[in-house]
């Protein structure tokens, strides 16, 4: 899995509500982004001058080719409100795709895609290649957000065929809750049918906390794709610690995860 | 009122000169690495020429292995970022196994930065370096001011005697040239400087990073889980220049490697003319894996804009602001 | 991982209470504008509401008039700025009969800075301040710290013995409150803090000016006449929070005004929740005159979102990131 | 002269050449913009974050109404790069108008407008008024610069009908040399007619320098509009000292000037 670092510019940005968008970059020369797994990520950082230092974390979403791919971000702060801005020939600095992704789907196994909000790019991406395999019933999407302005990007999913199930803390779209009640429901149906699964889940930190305990108590083999604070994103700073489990009390978010196994994380 | 900038012939950047010399070592740049910002170097391998470099620090090495501390360990804030990753490393024995020898075939400037977690494992760690070595570390850069270990680092960082014992102690124990690297947060780093001076430092580095906080306002809480961490980047250009200035003035025979948010060309040749023989690049690494060699090429230019053909000759060469006319009241 | 913050019912802004006490002194809200970022007010008003300020600092005064510094005595660097000043102002006669009258009369709390360049000027300042003021001044900031002149301020503001005298000397030459205004050039803040509390200091402002440089690589020249200046802004904020939170801890029931890069509600809050009772804002004012009253603004509105009724309850709310689940070697 | 702090919107952005650029700005509701003086300015910040903190300084080019105005600009550092990249719609923040302006013509002296490169914005308004109040020569503009692209807006006086001289140092439009060589040439003219002139400059202070030694010598009246670092262009900081003879050794370029007769200022 080889990284590289290079320019690239935008080539569009599409604006999703809800302070969601997609930006559509490419790379002024062909680079290694079409080798990404679902799960690896890129740094991006605009020319920011010298606040906003440290480029910013993002999953990649997609991929045409080895110079067109695209990023899926929500307005959080100032990285994001200063990218949210960006327009078609803008010029950005990417290094990745970085870290390790998620497990490819196997046979005779499904895989249940548990998304929180801006959580969605590693997933989306692992759907996207399920069903171009010609397999898009190897996952199950579970996608959940505070309101119906946080399920994005909803219709690739029904395009590709994906199993999809949806929930909203609010209600105003699909099941009325929080994501982690579609997994329990969910396990239990595999648990009666005795269907073997896996968890795989990327959103926000209480939600992983809780898909990593359902995974746990239910005896599922779950991988969470955590975020960390990040400044280098290549395992030289050392800011992106993870308490883990093992011979060695962290290891690093940005080179041994993102995406990580429930069981191996020291959370409580 | 000010008169035109002194007139120099541009030259080509191509008959720039950045060879340069620190404390008797000869560099190909004045550029390094700077330590925590490079680990130890591999990584960047996939991004960039390393051998471009002029040097390169490691990060912290101690006598054992070390984990570091809780995280979140870093933020951003403006201009600038904290840090407290609490001097993880791999330790003494590893570093000299594993990953010495691929900076060794590098073929630039090795500075392997080191700490103790008090007096002892200080002089240990400079003993064991220093033996293990072979020719592949030119210099040992003692970090004695990490604000980030409970025990050790700030003390002696901050009182000029301790310091000096220290310094001391590890010269006695090394036989290759110790350079130390002070803390800003020392009230009076001319001082800090003089006594490591005396205590057969080979030169400085400065600065390390200032001991600052950043709260999460949301939560309540400190954004870093030790609550106070290192300050870098350009915010604290300033201050680094200043203190790289201060030194200099005083200790004219002291080699200085000048460090605090250098992202450009211009920042180097800032730190050029304060004074410092080499300058070191840190946290613009972690958005740029290259900089260094871009920085490199930004100096060359713009020294050949500014017709200087050499990098040791723009080494402190600031001028005073010329006086104005003196007032004579009405 | 972090747990989920803690959960208050948000308030509607106007149900928020920004009125606050600072050593026993009523203000409407705890925001003032700081020394040598406001002269002495009249410029202002037309640009923003005064009386809408919590209070306000003048810029420095001395007994007698001082014409300042030679130019450059200004620029800007990362998410700050360099100033050299050099302490210009009107003196005390000329203060207390044209510029003070105006500031009384906007109502706020008005805090007159004030130095002198040796011991004696100092007490003398503070005696004529307090003996010609009457009513008018609520505080005596006393500026121990300004790095711009040559005799007097650097050594006063960071040997604790020497600050602990002088405040002493000043005290007990007022009949007004004196807040000492703390230099982060000092290396001990805690001491320096602990030695004018001693003296009878009602209170410490944190922070002045960081000595700071910068250099124009083209003229090979520094941008500041003077060589060295003072950085303030953004860039100095979690130098100023760690200072204010290390001397909020160590010495829980002095008063603390936090300054350094206050640009936002946000900023003002997280000042607030390290340490300080009130806060003041300098440089923002040069690019948004307006600039307190719309941080106020922006401090009660993130106040009301965060389920806060009340400024003073704000103050040191902060709570340490919750441990981590131990770590048992495998 | 009342001066306010208002927001504003950038209009449109006209690009000259040579890094030079006209921005149009329209005050979000009606501002004292319409009583600027020539060589009073503005303090512009955009939406810029923490870096670049302070505002920069411009002098009034020219205004339409209580709201809308503009400002010549000259990328030069990294505040008036990020200004080049303003774009309709860009929010600006702007305090002024501010300082005090250059002199009006008074019947029987004509005014020697001596402009240097980036200089030219409060000679090119004093210009513009005159020709308004149908007296286009009682000013005449002696306009330098380095190359033919240092020379911009030169259409809109000559329009005007403002007598004109261009020097250039390359030669490349106009006389070759420097614009203070025009001055000399047109004072010695004035000498030998018994012609009442006096000299308004505006440009970087080496020119001005010269300007006011030709200025003293010749015992014309002179106007030099001052550049000085300035933070908040309102009496403040006290950051813009000028050195000067007089009661005091300093006074302040954003209240005091930035014009300033040339007798007073203290340089060599
Ligand atoms: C591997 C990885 C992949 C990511 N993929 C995506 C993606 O595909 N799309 C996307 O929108 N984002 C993604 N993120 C997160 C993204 O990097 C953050 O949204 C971004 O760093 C926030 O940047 P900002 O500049 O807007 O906020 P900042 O201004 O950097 O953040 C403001 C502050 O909020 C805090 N903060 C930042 N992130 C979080 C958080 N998650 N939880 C709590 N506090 C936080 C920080 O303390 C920070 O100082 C990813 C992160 C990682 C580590
Ligand atoms: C009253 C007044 C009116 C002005 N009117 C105009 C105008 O109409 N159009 C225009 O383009 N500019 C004008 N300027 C100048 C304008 O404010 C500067 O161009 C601007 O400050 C440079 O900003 P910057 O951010 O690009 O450069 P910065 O990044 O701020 O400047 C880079 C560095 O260059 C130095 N520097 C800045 N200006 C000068 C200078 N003139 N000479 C030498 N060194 C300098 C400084 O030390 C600075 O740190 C005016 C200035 C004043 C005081
Ligand atoms: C994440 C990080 C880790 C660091 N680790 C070390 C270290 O182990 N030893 C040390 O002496 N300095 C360390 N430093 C300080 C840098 O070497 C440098 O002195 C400082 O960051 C200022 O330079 P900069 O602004 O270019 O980053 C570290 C800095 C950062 C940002
Ligand atoms: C131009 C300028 C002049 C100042 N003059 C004084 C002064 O006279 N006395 C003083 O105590 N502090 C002075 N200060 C320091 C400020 O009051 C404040 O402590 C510092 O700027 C940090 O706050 P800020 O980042 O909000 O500007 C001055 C600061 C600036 C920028
Ligand atoms: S982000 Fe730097 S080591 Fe992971
Ligand atoms: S620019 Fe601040 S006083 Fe003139």
């Amino acid at each position: 899995m080889s990284a590289s670092t290079f320019s690239a510019t935008v080539e569009a940005r599409r604006t999703l509500g809800g302070g969601y968008f997609v930006l559509s970059l490419c790379a002024d020369a062909p680079t290694p982004i079409a080798e990404a797994t679902p799960g690896q990520f890129v740094m991006v950082r605009g020319a920011w001058g010298r606040d906003l230092l440290n480029p910013r974390a993002f999953s990649v979403l997609a991929f045409d080719d080895a110079r067109r791919f695209s990023i899926l971000a929500k307005v959080f702060g100032r990285g994001t409100a200063r990218l949210a801005e960006a327009e078609p020939g803008d010029p950005m600095s990417v290094t990745g795709p970085l870290g390790r992704g998620f497990p490819a789907p196997r046979e005779g196994r499904v895989q249940l895609l548990v998304a929180g909000g801006v959580g969605l790019p590693p997933l989306h991406l692992q759907a996207r290649q399920a069903a171009a395999a010609g397999r898009p019933a190897a996952v199950e999407m579970l996608y959940g957000g505070r309101s119906r302005a946080d399920l994005v990007l909803v219709d690739d999913l029904e395009g590709w065929g994906t199993p999809l199930a949806l929930a909203t803390e609010d209600g105003s779209v699909g099941a009325r809750g929080r994501v982690t009640a579609l997994l329990e429901e969910r396990l239990a149906i595999a648990r009666a049918r005795g269907e073997a699964v896996e968890i795989l889940a990327c959103g926000p930190t209480p939600m992983l906390a809780a898909v990593r305990r359902i995974g746990l108590d239910a005896g599922v083999a779950t991988f969470l794709c955590l975020e960390e604070q990040m400044a280098c994103g290549f395992g030289v700073c050392l800011g992106c610690a993870v308490p883990v489990h093992g011979p060695r009390p962290y290891r690093y978010c940005c080179t041994d995860g993102p995406v990580f196994p429930a069981e191996e994380v020291r959370w409580p | 009122m000010s008169a035109p900038p002194p007139a120099h012939a541009p030259l080509a950047p191509e008959a720039v000169d950045l060879r340069t010399r620190f404390a008797g070592l000869e560099l190909q740049t004045p550029l390094l690495a700077a330590s925590g910002c490079f680990a130890y170097g591999q990584q960047f391998a996939a991004f960039t020429d390393l051998r471009r470099l002029g040097g390169l620090v490691t990060k912290g090495i101690s006598p054992a292995p070390r984990y570091g501390n809780p995280v979140p360990r870093i933020c951003e804030t403006a201009a600038g970022m904290l840090n407290s990753i609490g001097l993880e490393n791999v330790g003494v024995d590893a570093f000299l196994a594993d990953k010495l020898p691929f900076l060794r075939d590098l073929g630039v400037s090795v500075w392997v930065n080191f700490f103790g977690t008090d007096f002892p494992t200080y002089v240990e760690c400079a003993e064991r370096l220093s033996a293990g070595a072979g020719a592949g570390i030119d210099v040992l850069e003692m970090n004695i001011s990490c604000p980030n270990i409970k025990h050790g680092g700030i003390e002696f960082g901050t009182v000029p005697e301790v310091a000096h014992r220290l310094t001391k102690a590890c010269v006695e124990a090394s036989s290759i040239p110790i350079v130390v690297k002070l803390s800003p947060n020392a009230g009076d780093i001319v001082g800090m400087a003089q006594a490591v001076k005396e205590a057969g430092a080979a030169g400085v580095s400065l600065i390390n990073t200032i001991t600052g906080m950043a709260i999460d306002v949301r939560r309540r809480r400190p954004r870093i889980a030790t609550t106070y961490g290192g300050l870098s980047g350009p915010a604290i250009k300033p201050i680094a220049l200043r203190m790289v200035h201060q030194v200099a003035r005083a200790l004219p025979d002291l080699p200085i490697c000048g460090i605090g948010g250098v992202m450009s060309g211009e920042d180097a040749l800032e730190f050029l003319m304060a004074g410092a023989t080499t300058v070191q690049v840190g946290t613009a690494l972690f958005a740029e894996p290259g900089a260094i060699v871009r920085i490199t090429e930004e100096l060359r230019a713009l020294m050949g804009e500014l017709g200087i053909a050499d990098v040791v000759a723009a080494v402190g060469v600031l001028e005073a602001i010329p006086p104005e006319v003196p007032y004579v009241p009405a």
